[in-house]
C-alpha cells in the first residue's frame, strides 16, 4: 500500500475515520487544531458529522450524548481542554459508554506554553476526574503507530465499553511521517450491536427502554456498578496490555519511555551500544493497563542492574515502574518537566553515570 | 353523572386538587391516611361534579382519573 | 361510561418521589401526555437533568438519558445529531438551565439545534436543600440568600425565555406557569407548539413554566402556588417570547 | 545513512516547504524520514525552522540535536544553528540577505544568492528551490527526479505549470554548487 | 476552652473563617452544602463576602481572582464539582496563587450516589489537572482534626502560594463531633504581605506591576516556573508532612489507611488486640505530601511482616504505600470503590487471613 | 509646537506582537487612553482573555490578570469583590467570551458585576489559527468551516449585545466598531460610558467592538476594513442596547 | 464506657434531633461522643437515621455496626435494625405507631406509647422526648440534668418557654421504664 | 503646520493610516524596510496635512505622533 507523507494529526483524523469514526465534536487549542480541522473538511464527506462545541466541556457532552445514541463518537484537544473534560470523562464512565478522546499535550500547568510535554500522565492514566475510572490509554511514538491505535480504538472502545484515550505529546501531532492508511472499515465492522443505546423505543421493539446514565442512587446500585467496572479492568488487564521491548536482553540498564521521548532514548541506546554499553528500551504502548508484568520480567534479569525512566515530565511514569519493579532493582528518573526535552547527550552522559554509580 | 377515581395509595395529600375544583367538593380525609402516612383527598359530594378534570389537571401525581 | 381524564400512556406506572404538591409532576404529565398525543413516544428521547428531576428517565415512556449538571442541552445535541430524525428534549431545572448550564443552552439555540427545552423555574435549587438560583427573586430567603438575596450582591434574577429570545436559532420561546386549570392547559399548548417547533426542524425551543417548591420555599403546596402568582409571574412575565 | 537537516529562516521564507519537499522525496525513495516543524510558543510572526531525519533504518529520534545539514534563509538563523551543525556538516547559507560568512572553520559552506537568482527567474518565490537545488546537488541525498515529483505532488494539478521555472530555480542553485567545486 | 457539638462542614467552615477566610466562592452540591450555606450567613458578619458563583467553573476562577487579588479566598465541592475545577487548579499552580478548597468526596463515577467515598485520591494528590503540579492534600479523620487543619490552611497556601486541599468523605462534613474552636486570627497574622498581588498599581508604589498569570510562553519562562514549583514541592515534603502512627511498635502486620476508614481500622486494631494479634496503625494526614519515609521506616522494622492498605476506594492509596514500602514487604489492599464501607469485622477476618497466609 | 496625538501612558512602551493592522491595537491603545484620561491607571485592574490578546498583560500600563479561556469575568469578580474601589475591567475576544465563557459573561450580567467587558468581536479564533467562532457570518470560510459557516448545521452568529441587553444586571451595553475615524471616536466614548458606568456603580458594562482579523480572514488590513463594514457590520448594528 | 446508639424513625420524627440532644449532653458531661446521620441518596422523604456514640476514651469508629441501644419510632426502623442489636442489647420501641413486639428474646425491650404520651401533654411533637426519657431512665448514659442542659441549648432563648413540657415529657417517659422495673 | 512622526520601526506597513488620511498624503516606502521586513508608512506632503490625526487614531501600532 502506498506510504503518504502526513502530518501527525491529520493522520490520526483520516485513520480515525477509516476506523469508523462519524461523529466529532471538538474545540479549537493548539497543538491539536488539524485534528478539528481536518474533520471539518472529510467528516461530511463521509457522512459524519463534524461540530464545534461552545467549549470542550459541552463537546465532551457531547461525546457522551452521540456514543449513549450508539455512534461512534470522539473528541480530541490538549491539556487545558482536557482538564475541563473531566467531569465529563468520568459520567461517560459512569454510563459505561465507549469512546475516543485525543489529549495533544501541552505545556502545563495552567495555560503553560504549547510546548511538547508529557505532563498530563497522571490525569490520563490515574484518572484526573472524580471516582474510580480507568480509560484506556495509549501512547504511540510515531505517526504510523498512532494510525494504528486510532484505527483500533473504537472497536476496543465498544468491545469495553470503556473510553479509549490516545496520549501524545504535541510533537506526534506536529510530526510529519510516510504512514500506510489501512481501508475503511466495513459497515458491518462499524455498526456493533449496542441494545443499551438511545434509539427510540417502543414496547415490543426487542430490547428494554434505554437509559443512558451514571447515577446509581442506592448502595447496591453503586457497588453494582463498580464490580463491572472493575471486573472489565480486570478483562482489560488481561489483553490489552500493549509494550515494545527493545535491546532488553542481557541489558545492563533498562530505560523505560514512551511517546516522542522514548525514540530520544533508542538514540542514546544506540549511541551507547558503540560505547560498548549495553542498554536496553522499554516502551509502554498502552500506559493504562500498565505494561507492569513485561518490566517486572525484566527486571528479574540477572543481568539487568538499574532501570531508568525518561520522560517530558516532573516523574510520572517512574512511580508505576517503581511499583513494577517493586524494589527489585533500583530506579531512576531523569527528565525535564514539560518544556525542555532531554537530549541524546544528556541521556548517555546519565545512563553512564549510573554504571558508575 | 361524573366518576372521579382517586388513586390513593399514590395521593400525597398536596391539597392542590381541594383548590383547584371550581365546585368544592375535594377535601383531605381527616381520617384516612396512606400507608406513606399522607392524608388522602376525597371527593365530598360526587353529584356535584362536573367532570371539568381541574382537579386531574393541577394534580401533581398523576392520581385522578375521571369518567362521565 | 367514557374517560374524561386517564393516566398517559407517555408515563410509566410508578410513584413520582417528588414532595407533596411538587409542580414537577404536573409538568412530567403535560410533556408525556404531548408525547402521547403526537404520536411521538417511540422517536421520543429525553435527557434528564441533575436537580429534583433527575429520576425522569424513571417516569418517562421513552428512551432517556441522565445527563451531567447543566449540559442536558450539549447531550442533546449528541443525540440528535446521530438521530436527526428523532425527537430529544430536555427537562431541566433553574440551576441546571439557568446556572451552571447557561453556555450549554445559549448554544443549543445559538444553533438552532432540532431539539426542545423544558424548563422548570421554580426559583431555587430544589434537590440540594433550597439554595439561591439565578431565579431566586429579590428578597427571598434560601439556605445560602440567608438574609433574602440582595440586589446589590448578586443582582436581579434573569429572564431566561426574554435572553433567550433573542437569539436567531429559537424557533419558539413561551414562558408559562402550572398555578392554575387555564394555565396548565396553556402550559400543555405551549409544550406541543415546542415540540412542532422540532418537527418542522424550524430550530431550538423552549418552554419556561413557573414552578414552587413547597418543600424549600417553606411553604405549603396551596401557599406556594399564591406565592408564584403574586410574586413569580409579576417578574416573570407570561406569554410567547419568540415564534417563527 | 542517517541525514539530519536543519531549515531555517522567515515565516514566509517557504523554509517548512522545503523540508517537506526533501521529506517527499525521500518517502518517494522508500526512505525512512521525519519531519518536524518547530511549532513553538503561539505567538505570531519571528522565525520557522524545521528539522528533516533521512535514513534508511527506522528513525531513532526525530528531534535534531546535531544536524549533518543547515541551511539558513535569513541571519538569526544562521546565527542561531551555526554552532549546531557537525564538525565537517555542510552549512548552506542564502548569501542574497544574509550579510556575513559562516564563523567556522571546520565544516563545509556553500553560499547560494537564492533571492538573487529567483528574481533573475522573475519569481522571488522559488528562492527556497534555489537553494533546494544547492543543497541537493552537494548532499546527492534524494535523486533530482525524486524531488521534481516531490514538487509535482505539492503543486497538484492546478499549480503544475509552475514546474518549469522551479526546475529552472532547482537547477540554478545546483549550478552554484557545481561551480564552486 | 469550651467544646462545641458541630458538623463537620460547619465547624471547616467556622474554623476557615477564624484562620483567616474571607472570600468564599461556592456552587451548591450534597454533601458539602453545609458549608456555603455557613458561608453566606457567616461571612457577611465578618465583613467577608459569599457568593454562589454561576457554577464550580466559575467559583475557582473567582478564587484565582480573589487569591491573585491578595485575598484569602476558598471554595469547596464535592467529587463532580471537583472535576471541573480542574483547569483553574492547574492554573493556580501556574501562577502561584495560595487558595484553599475543601472536597467532601462523594460516591463516584459520573453522578454516582452521596455515598461516603475516596475515590478522588488520585485526583488530589497525583494532579486531577493537566500538567506538572501539586496540591497539599489533607485528609482528617475527626471534625476536631478537620478545624485544626482549616485554621491552618490559609497559613500553609500562602507560605508556599500552593493550593491547600482538605480532601475527606462525605461521614466527615455529615458527622457532629465536639470540637474546639481556635481563636480568631488576628488581621497581622492573616493580611501576609503578597507583593505579587493585583491591587492597584502607580509607578512607585513599592513594588513591580503585578502579572497574575499562568502563560510561561518561551521555553526558559516555562522551565524557571517548573524550577520553582519543584523547588517549592521539595520544601513542603521537608517541612509538611503529617502522619498519625498507631501502635506500629512491634506490629506484626500495619495497616494504612486515613479518613473515617482509618477509625474503623483503629477499632479493628482494637479487637485485634484483645485476640492478641499486634496490630498498627499508620494514618497519612498529608496524602501529598505522602508520609513515604515514615512508612518505609515502619516497613524496616524487623516485627512488621506485612502491610494492608485499606480504603473506600478500588486501591489508590495503595500505590503510594507500596511505592514507599518499595518491595520490602507484602502490602495487600483491602476495601470497596466508594459506595459500601469496610466493616470492623471485615478488616479483623482479613488481617487474620493474612496473617495466616 | 503643541502635541495633537501622542501615544498614551496607559500603554507601556513595547511593541503589539498583533499580525500587521490587526485592530486589537486600536482598541488597546482606546483602553488605555481613557484609563489615563478618567485618572483610573492607578485604580484599573486588566484581566487579559485567552486569546490572540493574551499579552495584553505586556501592554497595559496597571495590574493585569491573565485569565484562563472564557473566564476572565469570573477572575475579575473574585478581584472586584476583594477591591471593590478599584476599576475592573475585561478584554476578552469572540470565541472568548461569546463561545466558552458564555455563562460567565451572562452571570457578570446577571449579578450587575460592576466590572467592564471589552468584548472584540472579530467573526473568528484569531489565535488558534481561524476557527469557526459564534459571531462568524453565515457562508464564511474558516479552517473549521471550509464550506462556509452553514446555518442548517451550526446556526446564525449570535449577538451578544442584544443578548446581555436583556438581563437586568447590565448598566450599559453597546457595539462600536473600529474602521474608520469616526466610529473609532464613538468606540472611544462607549469605553468612557462603560467605565463610567462602573465607576458609578450601576452594575455590568460592556462595549462590544467589531474588529478584523487580516490574518485569518486570509485579508490585507484594508480589505478586512471593508469587508468588515460592508458583512460585519450590516448583521451586527451598531448602537447603545442598554443604559441605565 | 462505650455506647452506640441507633435512633430511627420517619423524617418528620425528630430522631435526628434525638441524637444531637444525647450527643450534646454527653459532650456536656465531657465525654467523648460522635454523632452520624445517615445522609444516604439523594431521594427525598422516607426514613431518617442517626447513630451516637459514646465513649470515655477517644471514638475510633464513629460508623455503628453493633449498636448496644436502638431506638425506632416507626415500623420499617423497627424491621430493619432489630436484628443488629447486640446481644443483651435494649431496643426502645415507639409502641404509639409500632403495631408488633419485638422478634428477638436475647434483648431488653421496652416499649414506650411515645405519642399517646405526648398527645397527653398536648404536644405530638414532644415523643422523641419521651422517648429519651425512657431511654436515659433505662440506660443512664447521661444524666437528665445535661440532657436538660442540651435541651435548653438547642431551644434557644426564642423557644425556652418550651422546655417545662419538655421537662414533662421526658419524666413521663421515664416514668414507663421505671413502672417496667 | 503639521508634524506627523511616524515610529517607522514599529511600523507594521499595514497601510490602515494611508486609507484613513483625508488628504491622501500617506503611502507605504516602496524602498523604506525596517529591520521586520515591513514597508514603513511615509508622509508624502507634510504640508498638505491637517493634522486630523485619523492616522493617528487608526494605526494599530500607536506609531504615530502629531504635533501642531
Ligand atoms: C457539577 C455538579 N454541581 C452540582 C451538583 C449538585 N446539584 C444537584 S441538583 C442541583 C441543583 C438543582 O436545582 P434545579 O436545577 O433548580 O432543579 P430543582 O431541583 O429545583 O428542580 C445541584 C446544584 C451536581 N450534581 N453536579
Ligand atoms: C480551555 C482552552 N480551550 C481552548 C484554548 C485554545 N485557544 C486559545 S485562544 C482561543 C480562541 C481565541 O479566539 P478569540 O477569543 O476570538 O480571540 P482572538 O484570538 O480572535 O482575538 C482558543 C480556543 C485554550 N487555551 N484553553
Ligand atoms: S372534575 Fe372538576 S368538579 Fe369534579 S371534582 Fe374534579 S375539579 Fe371538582
Ligand atoms: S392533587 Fe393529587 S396528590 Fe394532591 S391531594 Fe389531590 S389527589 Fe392527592
Ligand atoms: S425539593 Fe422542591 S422541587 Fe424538589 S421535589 Fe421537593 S418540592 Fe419539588
Ligand atoms: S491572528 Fe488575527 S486577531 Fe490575532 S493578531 Fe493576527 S490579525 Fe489580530
Ligand atoms: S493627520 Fe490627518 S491629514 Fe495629516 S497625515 Fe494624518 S490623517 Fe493625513
Ligand atoms: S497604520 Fe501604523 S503600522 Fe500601519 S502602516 Fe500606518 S503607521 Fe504603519
Ligand atoms: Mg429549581
Ligand atoms: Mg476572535
Amino acid at each position: 500500500m502506498a506510504r503518504q507523507l502526513l502530518k501527525g494529526c491529520e493522520a490520526i483524523a483520516e485513520a480515525a475515520i477509516r476506523g469508523g469514526c462519524r461523529y466529532f465534536f471538538g474545540y479549537p487549542i493548539t497543538p491539536q487544531n488539524d485534528i478539528p480541522e481536518y474533520m471539518s473538511a472529510r467528516l461530511p464527506q463521509v457522512g459524519g458529522v463534524f461540530l464545534q462545541a461552545e467549549s470542550e466541556v459541552a463537546a465532551s457532552n457531547m461525546v457522551y450524548g452521540a456514543a449513549g445514541a450508539g455512534a461512534r463518537a470522539m473528541t480530541s484537544s490538549s491539556s487545558p481542554g482536557i482538564s475541563l473534560k473531566q467531569e465529563a470523562l468520568s459520567y461517560i464512565a459512569g454510563a459505561e459508554l465507549p469512546c475516543v478522546v485525543v489529549n495533544m499535550m501541552r505545556g502545563g500547568p495552567g495555560l503553560g506554553g504549547i510546548q511538547a510535554s508529557q505532563g498530563d500522565y497522571f490525569q490520563s492514566t490515574k484518572g484526573g476526574g472524580h471516582g474510580d475510572y480507568h480509560m484506556i490509554v495509549f501512547a504511540p511514538d510515531t505517526v504510523q503507530e498512532s494510525v494504528d491505535i486510532m484505527y483500533d480504538a473504537f472497536d476496543i472502545a465498544d468491545k469495553y465499553r470503556n473510553t479509549v484515550m490516545l496520549l501524545a505529546d504535541g510533537l506526534i501531532g506536529q510530526m510529519m511521517e510516510p504512514v500506510t492508511l489501512p481501508e475503511f472499515k466495513s459497515d458491518a465492522q462499524i455498526q456493533t450491536a449496542k441494545p443499551w443505546a438511545a434509539t427510540g423505543w417502543h414496547e415490543g421493539c426487542g430490547r428494554p427502554r434505554a437509559i443512558v446514565n451514571s447515577l446509581h442512587i442506592t448502595d447496591e446500585d453503586l457497588e453494582a456498578l463498580h464490580e463491572r467496572l472493575q471486573a472489565t479492568y480486570r478483562q482489560i488487564e488481561a489483553n490489552e496490555v500493549r509494550v515494545e521491548l527493545f535491546n532488553t536482553e542481557n541489558a545492563e540498564i533498562v530505560i523505560a519511555a514512551y511517546g516522542t521521548i522514548s525514540r530520544v532514548c533508542r538514540s542514546a541506546i544506540n549511541e551507547l551500544a558503540k560505547q560498548g554499553v549495553k542498554v536496553g528500551l522499554i516502551r509502554p504502548i498502552t500506559l493504562w493497563p500498565f505494561p507492569s508484568q513485561a518490566i517486572a520480567q525484566v527486571a528479574a534479569e540477572q543481568s539487568v542492574k538499574k532501570f531508568l525512566t525518561v520522560e517530558i515530565s516532573a516523574g510520572q511514569m517512574v512511580e508505576d515502574v517503581r511499583l513494577a519493579v517493586n524494589g527489585k532493582k533500583p530506579v531512576e528518573f531523569f527528565g525535564y518537566p514539560g518544556s525542555r526535552i532531554a537530549t541524546v547527550d544528556e541521556i548517555v552522559a546519565k545512563v553512564l553515570e549510573m554504571k558508575e554509580g | 353523572m361524573a366518576l372521579v377515581t382517586i388513586n390513593g395509595e399514590r395521593c400525597k395529600g398536596c391539597g392542590l386538587c381541594v383548590r383547584a375544583c371550581p365546585k368544592n367538593i375535594i377535601a383531605l380525609s381527616k381520617t384516612k391516611l396512606n400507608s406513606k402516612g399522607y392524608q388522602i383527598a376525597e371527593i365530598l359530594d360526587m353529584a356535584a361534579c362536573i367532570a371539568c378534570a381541574s382537579c386531574a389537571r393541577t394534580c401533581p401525581d398523576v392520581v385522578i382519573e375521571i369518567e362521565k | 361510561m367514557t374517560q374524561v381524564f386517564a393516566r398517559t400512556k407517555g408515563l410509566l406506572d410508578v410513584d413520582f418521589h417528588y414532595c407533596p404538591g411538587c409542580t414537577h409532576g404536573i409538568v412530567h404529565r403535560l410533556v408525556a401526555e404531548v408525547l402521547e398525543e403526537m404520536g411521538l413516544l417511540d422517536k421520543a428521547i429525553g435527557v434528564a437533568p441533575v436537580g429534583c428531576a433527575v429520576f425522569a428517565y424513571n417516569y418517562f415512556n421513552c428512551d432517556m438519558y441522565e445527563a451531567a449538571h447543566g449540559r442536558a442541552p450539549a447531550v442533546a445535541t449528541g443525540c440528535k445529531r446521530v438521530h436527526p430524525q428523532n425527537i430529544v428534549f430536555t427537562y431541566q431545572g433553574d440551576g441546571d438551565l439557568a446556572s451552571i448550564g447557561t453556555a450549554e443552552i445559549v448554544h443549543a439555540a445559538h444553533r438552532g439545534e432540532k431539539i426542545t427545552a423544558i424548563f422548570i423555574n421554580n426559583a431555587i435549587y430544589g434537590m440540594t436543600g433550597g439554595q439561591m438560583a439565578p431565579t431566586t427573586l429579590v428578597g427571598q430567603k434560601t439556605t445560602t440568600s440567608p438574609y433574602g438575596r440582595d440586589k446589590e450582591l448578586c443582582g436581579s434574577p434573569i429572564r431566561i425565555a426574554e435572553m433567550l429570545a433573542t437569539i436567531e436559532g429559537s424557533a419558539y420561546i413561551e414562558r408559562v406557569a402550572c398555578n392554575n386549570n387555564a394555565n396548565i392547559i396553556r402550559t400543555k399548548k405551549a409544550i406541543q407548539k415546542a415540540f412542532q417547533a422540532q418537527i418542522d426542524r424550524k430550530g431550538f425551543s423552549m418552554v419556561e413554566v413557573l414552578a414552587t417548591c413547597p418543600t424549600n420555599w417553606g411553604k405549603s403546596p396551596v401557599e406556594a402556588m399564591k406565592w408564584l402568582e403574586e410574586n413569580m409571574i409579576p417578574y416573570y412575565p407570561l406569554g410567547v417570547y419568540k415564534e417563527v | 545513512m542517517l541525514e539530519r537537516n536543519i531549515f531555517a529562516g522567515f515565516g514566509g521564507q517557504g523554509v517548512l516547504l522545503m523540508g517537506q519537499l526533501l521529506a517527499y522525496a525521500a518517502m518517494i525513495e522508500d526512505k525512512q524520514v521525519a519531519w518536524l516543524p518547530s511549532y513553538g510558543p503561539e505567538i505570531r510572526g519571528g522565525t520557522a525552522n524545521c528539522s528533516v531525519t533521512i535514513s534508511d533504518q527506522q528513525i531513532a529520534s526525530p528531534i535534531v540535536d546535531y544536524p549533518n545539514s543547515i541551511i539558513v534563509m535569513n541571519r538569526p538563523s544562521l546565527d542561531k544553528f551555526e554552532p549546531q551543525l557537525i564538525k565537517g556538516g555542510k552549512l548552506f547559507v542564502n548569501s542574497s540577505i544574509i550579510d556575513r560568512k559562516a564563523i567556522r572553520d571546520d565544516i563545509e559552506v556553500y553560499y547560494v544568492p537564492c533571492n538573487e537568482l529567483a528574481m533573475e527567474l522573475g519569481d522571488a518565490r522559488v528562492a527556497n528551490i534555489v537553494m533546494l537545488g544547492a543543497y541537493l546537488a552537494a548532499t546527492h541525498c534524494v535523486s533530482k527526479e525524486s524531488l521534481m515529483d516531490a514538487l509535482l505532488h505539492k503543486l497538484g494539478e492546478r499549480k503544475a505549470h509552475l514546474l518549469p521555472i522551479n526546475q529552472e530555480a532547482f537547477e540554478k542553485g545546483a549550478a552554484i554548487v557545481k561551480q564552486g567545486k
